[in-house]
């Protein structure tokens, strides 16, 4: 057990020093140049050379590696070159509003999808099944920004239910987070649903066939609830998957979402920040992202062997 | 074209008997800090200038000078000595009284502190002096004619004396009757009114500044009541769908901020002042501002708006005119053409450049756009490198006729001709000065070295009850000051 | 026949088909602009009306088929080749081979997209390609990540064993035993990816890393009708339907080969 | 031939006569149940029978011939694929075939349960199997009837849900799971067949059923835990007034189990009656062939050639290198909750090239483990083993993939499950050929090389396994159990390999059936030089075939010889306990 958990351990803090190595390269390879973005037009070659200095954008690389490393080992990820802000609390404020619309979109998608993925499933060859599928279909091509600005329009602007957008962090009240929480996690959360509900069909006819299915309802179970109580578990390995990847695809793809409903989110910091070529800012962003995904795919991989007990290593 | 955009609506008085103090203003693009003195960007200084950090003269409305920290002023006869008057029991926001030697201090710090590049407009400062605690003088190297008006931008904003431990990046020292109250990055400014304001008490006590870069957004938040005033926040089209609707007040105001469509004077073909010029025919500049701002804006040819003193309406220089298109690229024998079209990723540019490349194919050219993410690729590429045959974008800064058609900007205009021509204008009278600069306008829209294809508006969609709208931008600055319920 | 395979084919095949007359016909030119014209609702003369230049939506929506059609080739192509591979490898092998390809992947996905397609445009040149290619790697980490969880399933059951006790090379299992068995899953990730590439490119286009205007794409159509909707919403509506004709299609015709290929589904109501 | 002598018979018997008319209505009536395919294929026509309540009935017939089918229209539970027509009432209710699945499932596990034929598959991988045997406990005990229950209250729920649990270990004990409670928490996969199987037959006598369809209950079983599971089986019928289908293939277990036998063929009931009478004196021809292929004679009598060397040891054919060859081998696995079992304590034996070697033992004992040594697919912990002089485990550590490669293209495999290790998405022609593809695989097959010449091979070991024609391009779910055990033989058999190992091959067979695939099996071992390991817990088969024979129990070898030695004069209680326990075709009752 110890050396499985310093295996993990282990193999977490190589992949984010591996992954802090190539951020890092890789982003030194960005066309355009911070200082120019930030000065602007006008800049004068001198103006650029200190600006350069302050920000150490002169230095060798392998310094600003060891600096901006030696920050992100004391949960430190400097200052912004361009806000002058520090980063630690920005970006820490950018993953907890994401994460909360990102969870509450997923969950809403998940409690959508399955019901009607199986259903799908189960009536594959009616016109039930077919319709389900058709609509996840066409609701995997919905763009978000789409269904944002018809949610917007009908919610917001028509029947002024709610706000149109901005956010209000729970801190600060909760009944005004609630209200500005629910579009931009709806919005998510179809787009999410019609993209989840094809992948639960489908691995719920991939399990349908089974033998195991025909002995639950010999034990008086009915078509649906046999197929509820052993074949969804069964169908759960690739569903939990997908739903492993669609959370780190949404923690920056919701920036689409993040625009139309204004939402502070990390997509849309990181967006800005790309643009303005913030590397202090992008490359402690994708750590953070590394960190996030690996978290989660690492959730993913435990739920394997919870889900599955054949995929567990017992006593190793 | 010459004639100043609109002036504040005075819509008359409607009912509503509630006296708000508060108004949210939706802004498409966000600081991305509070320092303009050392990053540039138009963001800053529309949010701070005239609402936080004043100067001391203001250039109002219709483009003229008036006083603001100054009271007024003495021009020397050679007109390289201004002794300024300050205006007493100003205090900046944070409790310290504005006196000469703050003048002093940012004056100089302009010429030591400063990064961004519009510090040169103070480089014919040779030297300020305090002469008592309400007196500047100011002496310029040479007589500038320029340099006044370029006191009521963001050069000549006046900061406390004392700015040890303060981050201008965070923070904003003025004197102006705001104050910023909290910054929430990607989201909203809040500002707060100053009862103390030299000038009586802001009108209101908060201002909300809502950064919303997704003009749909903007527009829903407007429409859902979430914001009362649009500025510059909805494409021409949206404006054009509220104003349709009849119930916001839609004020449109001039800018600044020309679109330029700019060709590379440096490299074939845009070496040959035919090529230039049968561009300048080709292209229907109305029908380029009817599809990229729905017909707002205004049409000019030269870098020139029409609040500045020297306007002059030369937009019959180039009529639209294919046939005569053809011709001057048959003379510069450029019959097969082909050119990269440099655009910036942003939205009106694109629009602008795909009608471009549709009339320049109707005379023959073939155009390839090519889409450079601005700011970072369109900057390194375009702007630093000069890697780019023609390009399209808005120019914002007031009075940049001369920046941009200088010798070094990224157009390489050959500017032989106009620099001596406006050395001589700034230096003489104010009637040389706009005289000279009305020539080296002609001379620059004779050269055709860019064209302007229109004078971008500033559009501003508010709820009917909100007055003090001050639409016409002037300077890089959204003036806010006078914004109050009725 | 199986319906949804039938469906499927005909929608895809009037994509293609429409993609291949555009080479050689539209109603009027795609990319000439007529401000005259501009924003006009469908009628005789523009079936599907004109766009803020004056060009005929009918036309653009037709060329804008063949790219439609390149983003499914080349994105799902490059996401699939290379991720379904590493899937599988890492799902039956394990160890640390497994581990490291995942935690690549991990790495990978936790890249955002829009940094890597800006460094690909960087490397290779902005262009409609090269907007393909990042989206293609893109999805690589996901297609691996469905890919290995199917895999680790598949590698646990009788008939993996039987096949290795019958001294089957671990190749042979992977395409004989393990691709077929979750290939279902891996068809309706290649549909979802498909679906997501389209808007995607545009929005890549957007930066400048995709296809660069005039050239008509359906997912730029769609993002450009944006603020014009609620007023002339056959902008939204042509290339939204076109898009979901395709990525309908191309579902469809998933699902049905996903089905056809279970023979335990076969000759079931 | 051992068919029992019987006086004939003047008239046939009354035909489903119930015990008690008046009392209660018969537990199963079936009449005229007709089964066809989508493609209007008939698989069953015109079946009739009834059992009455107590009423034990053996249902027997080829394999393939539609007894499973019966058994699953009966509950409802057919294939997507099929449709069911006639009329099957069961302990009063009406009709069950015009019931929706709705109104159906109440009576499933309640009124009626099923053991299922193949109980590796039938087993949810997911769940451990106390809480199986639990859930169909909780599904039909609530206040408001059988499957009802929405307005049981939480606190009673979890109380019952305790006592389920208890039961299910309880159930466990009874069907002779050694240390229930430990297998209760075991995962299906962590069993071996047979304990999976008990498991089956815990789950149908939950809920003491009024009727109880058991398709081949014990094939999985050895004769001792089969004898146990046959009583249970039996008190529960008596106690409760329970009717019995029972559908195996085991002639003699009828005999003992039964009190009437139907008899099936081609989708048609040929011949039924009580069973002392059917059994003494058959009418129907396919019948008597039955009743003469079920004794099997021993090999010993087959093969009257000089006595193997005489002793116990291990030892192989004389002069010979032994293609197998386990010394001190263990095997131990882990279960979660750090529950061990030692599956192998210590095991060694050596079978000589060429020689037939079986190995038969209780259920559970580690038969299947070894094999898989063989097999290479999994390793020991400690000890050594050699496959066709390849060590792929010893001293020196597990054996190269490349050296476990050379085992296996000398070496094939029959798997104990025939359902789970067919490749649900390939056709039978594939899945057979196989081991064809495999270059190394058909070194002695020249023709193996092209595609034509497979099938053509395909073609040939299917029909040797005795699969009708059709079978290549069909599926392995539209195949009975018996054509799928014949499958997989065909499989292993297809590439001729020198070793086979073969776990419970014939299981699944009707008597018929395994008569001409254990002809096919000794032919090629003959022809070929085949060294067989066989897995069995049928005596009689092992006694049929093989040479010599090892007898195991709890992870060890109690006993191994020569197989007519070890028969005839068993030197450890567990062999005579087996031999005691095998039922024999006994007419005379
Ligand atoms: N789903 C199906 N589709 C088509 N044919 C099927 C299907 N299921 C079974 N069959 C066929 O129906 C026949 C009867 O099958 P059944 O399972 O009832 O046989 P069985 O008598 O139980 O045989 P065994 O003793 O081998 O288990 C077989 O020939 C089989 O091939
Ligand atoms: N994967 C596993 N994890 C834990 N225990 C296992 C596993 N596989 C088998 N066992 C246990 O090992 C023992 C031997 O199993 P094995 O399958 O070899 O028995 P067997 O002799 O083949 O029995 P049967 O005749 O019932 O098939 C059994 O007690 C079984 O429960
Ligand atoms: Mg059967
Ligand atoms: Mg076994």
């Amino acid at each position: 057990m110890r050396t499985r958990v310093a295996w993990l351990v282990g193999q977490v803090a190589a992949t984010l020093a591996v992954a802090s190595v190539l951020v890092f390269l890789v982003l030194r390879v960005l066309p355009g140049d911070a200082a120019v973005v930030a000065l602007g037009v006008n800049a004068t070659p001198d103006a650029l050379a200190q600006w350069r200095a302050d920000h150490g954008t002169d230095r060798p690389l392998i310094a600003q590696y060891a600096s901006w490393m030696g920050g992100l080992l004391r949960a430190d990820f400097g200052t912004s070159f361009v806000t002058g802000r520090e980063l630690t609390p920005l970006i820490l404020d950018r993953v907890q509003v994401t994460l909360i619309i990102v969870g509450l979109g997923m969950l809403l998608a998940l409690l959508v999808a399955v019901p009607l993925g199986t259903l799908a499933a189960v009536t594959h060859r009616s016109a039930t099944g077919t319709l389900i599928a058709g609509a996840s279909q066409v609701g995997v091509a919905v763009p978000n920004f789409l269904v944002g600005v018809l949610l917007v329009s009908f919610v917001a602007v028509r029947a002024r239910w709610l706000p149109a957008g901005g956010w209000v962090p729970p801190a600060v009240d909760m009944a005004e987070f609630w209200r500005h929480v629910v579009l931009p996690s709806v919005a998510l959360g179809t787009v999410q649903a019609a993209i989840i509900t094809r992948y639960v069909r489908s691995a719920v006819l991939e399990v349908m066939r089974e033998d195991f299915l025909r002995t639950a309802r010999a034990a008086g179970h009915t078509r649906g609830s046999a197929l509820v109580r052993h074949g969804l578990r069964n169908a759960g390995v690739p569903i939990v998957t997908v739903v492993g990847v669609q959370l780190a695809a949404m923690l920056v793809g919701a920036v689409v979402v993040e625009r139309v409903f204004v939402v502070p989110g990390l997509g849309s910091l990181l967006v800005d920040a790309v643009q303005q070529r913030d590397l202090q800012a992008v490359q402690s962003m994708v750590m953070v992202l590394v960190v996030l995904v690996v978290a989660v795919n690492f959730v993913v991989d435990l739920l394997y062997t919870v889900l599955d007990p054949r995929l567990r290593v017992v006593g190793r | 074209a010459c004639t100043a955009g609109s002036t504040a609506v005075d819509p008359s008085p409607g009912p509503g008997g509630g006296v708000r103090t508060d108004v949210t203003v939706a802004v498409a693009a966000e600081p991305v800090n509070l320092d303009f003195t050392t990053t540039s960007g138009a963001a800053i200084p529309q949010l701070l200038m005239n609402n936080v950090y004043e100067t001391l003269v203001k250039i109002d409305q219709d483009g003229a000078v008036v006083p603001l920290l100054a009271t007024s002023w003495d021009v020397s006869e050679d007109r390289t000595r201004y002794t300024f008057h300050l205006r007493e029991g100003v205090t900046f926001s944070d409790g310290s009284a504005f006196d000469a030697a703050d003048v002093v201090a940012s004056f100089d710090r302009v010429r030591t502190d400063w990064l961004n590049a519009i510090k040169g407009k103070m480089d014919v400062v040779a030297r300020t002096e305090k002469v008592d605690d309400h007196t500047v003088r100011v002496t310029l190297d040479r007589p500038s004619n320029a340099w006044l008006a370029n006191l009521g931008t963001s050069v000549g904003a006046i900061f406390p004396s004392d700015l040890d431990g303060v981050d201008l990046r965070t923070t904003a020292i003025g004197t102006g009757p705001y104050t910023i109250l909290s910054v929430r990055p990607g989201d909203r400014i809040v500002l707060a009114g100053r009862p103390e304001y030299w000038g009586g008490p802001a009108p209101l006590t908060t201002i909300t500044v809502r950064y919303l870069s997704d003009p749909t957004a903007a527009v829903n938040a407007l429409r859902a009541g979430d914001v009362d005033m649009l500025f510059n926040a909805a494409s021409g089209d949206q404006v054009r769908q509220l104003d349709a609707l009849g119930t916001f007040q839609v004020v449109e105001g001039t800018s600044t901020g020309d679109v330029l469509l700019s060709f590379n004077n440096r490299v074939p073909p845009f070496d040959d002042v035919r090529v230039r010029r049968a561009f300048a025919y080709a292209v229907d500049r109305q029908a380029v501002m009817d599809t990229a701002s729905a017909g707002y804006g205004t049409q000019v040819v030269a870098m020139v708006t029409p609040q500045d003193p020297y306007c002059e309406d030369l937009t019959g220089v180039y009529p639209f005119d294919p046939a005569r298109a053809r011709a001057l690229l048959a003379e510069a024998g450029q019959q097969d053409l082909q050119v990269t079209f440099d655009v910036p990723n942003l939205a009106y540019a694109t629009t602008a450049a795909e009608l471009v490349a549709s009339q320049l194919a109707d005379v023959g050219v073939r155009v390839r756009i090519v889409t450079d993410e601005f700011p970072a690729v369109w900057l390194d590429k375009v702007f630093t490198r000069h890697d780019f045959q023609m390009s399209v974008i808005q120019h914002s800064e007031a009075r940049d006729l001369l920046t941009v058609f200088s010798h070094d900007y990224y157009l390489g205009y050959d500017d032989s001709v106009v620099a001596p021509l406006a050395a001589a204008a700034d230096a003489g009278s104010p009637q040389e000065y706009v005289d000279g600069m009305r020539r080296v306008a002609r001379q620059i829209v004779d050269d055709a070295g860019g064209i302007v294809l229109y004078l971008a508006p500033t559009l501003i969609v508010a709820d009917p009850a909100l007055t003090g709208i001050q639409p016409n931008a002037v300077t890089e600055s959204m003036d806010l000051t006078r914004l109050a319920w009725r | 026949m199986h319906p949804q395979l039938v469906i499927g084919a005909v929608l895809v095949a009037l994509v293609v088909v429409v993609a291949l007359v555009s080479l050689v016909w539209t109603p009027y030119d795609p990319i000439h602009a007529v401000p005259a014209n501009r924003l006009q609702g469908p009628s005789a003369a523009h079936w599907f009306g004109t766009d803020r230049f004056g060009r005929d939506v009918l036309s653009q929506v037709m060329v804008g088929a063949r790219l439609t059609l390149y983003v499914g080739v080349v994105a799902v192509g490059i996401a699939a080749l290379v991720g379904v591979p590493v899937g599988i490898v890492a799902g039956m092998r394990g160890g640390v081979p497994g581990t490291l390809l995942m935690r690549g992947a991990d790495v990978l996905l936790a890249f955002p997209g829009l940094l890597l397609a800006i460094i690909l445009g960087a490397a290779l040149g902005a262009g409609t390609t090269t907007a393909m290619v990042a989206l293609g790697i893109g999805a690589v980490p996901a297609f691996a990540r469905v890919a290995r969880s199917g895999t680790l399933q598949v590698v646990h059951t009788d008939y993996v064993l039987a096949a290795r006790a019958a001294n089957r090379s671990a190749w042979a299992i992977a395409w004989r035993h393990v691709l077929p068995n979750i290939a279902g899953i891996l068809v309706v990730q290649g549909s979802v990816t498909y679906g997501l590439a389209v808007l995607a490119e545009a929005a890549l286009s957007f930066l400048g890393l995709g296809t660069a205007p005039p050239t008509p794409s359906w997912g730029r159509m769609l993002q450009e009708s944006q603020q014009f909707l609620g007023v002339y919403d056959h902008l939204a509506i042509a290339p939204g339907v076109a898009i979901a004709v395709a990525v309908l299609g191309f579902n469809l015709l998933g699902d049905g080969l996903r089905d056809v290929m279970d023979p335990r589904l076969k000759g079931m109501r | 031939m051992t068919t029992p002598p019987s006086p004939p018979r003047a008239e046939p018997p009354p035909r489903a006569t119930p015990q008690d008319p008046g009392a209660a209505p018969p537990a199963l009536r079936v009449r005229d149940l007709t089964i066809c395919t989508a493609s209007d294929h008939t698989l069953l026509s015109g079946v009739s029978l009834t059992v009455a309540a107590g009423e034990r009935v053996g249902l027997i017939g080829e394999s393939g011939s539609g007894k499973s089918l019966t058994a699953l229209a009966v509950l409802g539970l057919l294939a997507d694929n099929l449709t069911a027509t006639g009329q099957v009432d069961v302990a009063g209710e009406h009709d069950l075939l015009a019931r929706s699945d709705r109104r159906l499932a109440p009576l499933r596990g309640s009124l009626v349960s099923m053991v299922f034929q193949e109980p590796m598959t039938a087993l949810d991988p997911l769940v451990r199997v106390g809480r199986q045997v639990a859930e169909v406990i909780t599904l039909h005990r609530g206040p408001a009837g059988p499957g009802g229950g929405a307005a049981r209250a939480a606190g009673r729920r979890g109380g019952r849900r305790a006592a389920a649990r208890a039961r299910a270990v309880e159930l466990l004990a009874e069907v002779g799971l050694p240390d229930p409670a430990a297998a209760a928490h075991a995962y299906p996969h962590q069993l071996s067949g047979g304990q999976r199987q008990r498991v089956m037959i815990a789950m149908a006598l939950a809920n003491d059923p009024a009727l109880l369809v058991a398709d081949e209950p014990t094939t999985a079983l050895d004769v001792t835990v089969q004898a146990q599971v046959l009583e249970l089986m039996g008190r529960l019928v008596a106690r409760r007034g329970t009717g019995l289908l029972f559908i195996t293939h085991d002639l003699a277990v009828v005999s003992t189990v039964c009190e009437r036998v139907v008899v099936m063929k081609d989708g048609v009931v040929v011949e039924e009656g009580p069973v002392a009478d059917v059994f003494a004196d058959p009418q129907h021809a396919y019948t008597r062939r039955l009743l003469a292929a079920s004794t099997l004679p021993p090999r010993a009598t087959v093969l009257r050639e000089a006595e193997p060397p005489a002793g116990d040891d291990v030892a192989g054919r004389a002069g010979r290198a032994p293609a197998v060859r386990l010394v001190d081998v263990t095997k131990r696995y882990h279960r979660s909750g750090g529950v061990v079992v030692d599956a192998l304590r210590g095991i060694s034996l050596e079978v000589a090239a060429g020689e037939r070697f079986g190995l038969v033992g209780e259920s559970g004992s580690g038969k299947t483990t070894t094999l898989r040594l063989l097999a290479g697919l999994d390793a020991p912990m400690s000890g050594t083993v050699e496959v066709a002089g390849v060590t792929l485990a010893g001293p020196a550590g597990v054996a190269s993939a490349r050296d476990v490669a050379r085992v296996r293209s000398d070496l094939q495999m029959v798997f104990q499950d025939p359902r789970g290790s067919l490749d649900p998405r390939m056709a039978v022609a594939d899945i057979v050929a196989e081991p064809l593809l495999n270059p190394a695989n058909r070194r002695d097959l020249p023709e193996a090389a092209t595609r034509a010449g497979r099938a053509g091979l395909v073609r040939e070991i299917l029909a040797a396994v005795g699969l009708p024609d059709d079978a290549a391009t069909r599926y392995p779910h539209q195949f009975s159990g018996g054509q799928r055990q014949r499958v997989s033989i065909a499989r292993a058999l297809v590439c001729r390999p020198r070793v086979l190992v073969a776990d419970e091959p014939v299981s699944a067979l009707d008597v018929s059936v395994r008569a001409q695939v254990l002809d096919l099996l000794a032919r090629l071992a003959d022809e070929r030089d085949l060294t067989l390991v066989l897995v069995s817990h049928d005596l009689a088969v092992v006694r049929h075939l093989c040479d010599r024979v090892a007898v195991m129990r709890s992870g060890e070898i109690v006993e191994q010889g020569p197989t007519e030695r070890v028969w005839s004069a068993p030197r450890h209680a567990y062999t005579r306990a087996l031999q005691a326990a095998t039922p024999v075709l006994a007419s005379a009752r």
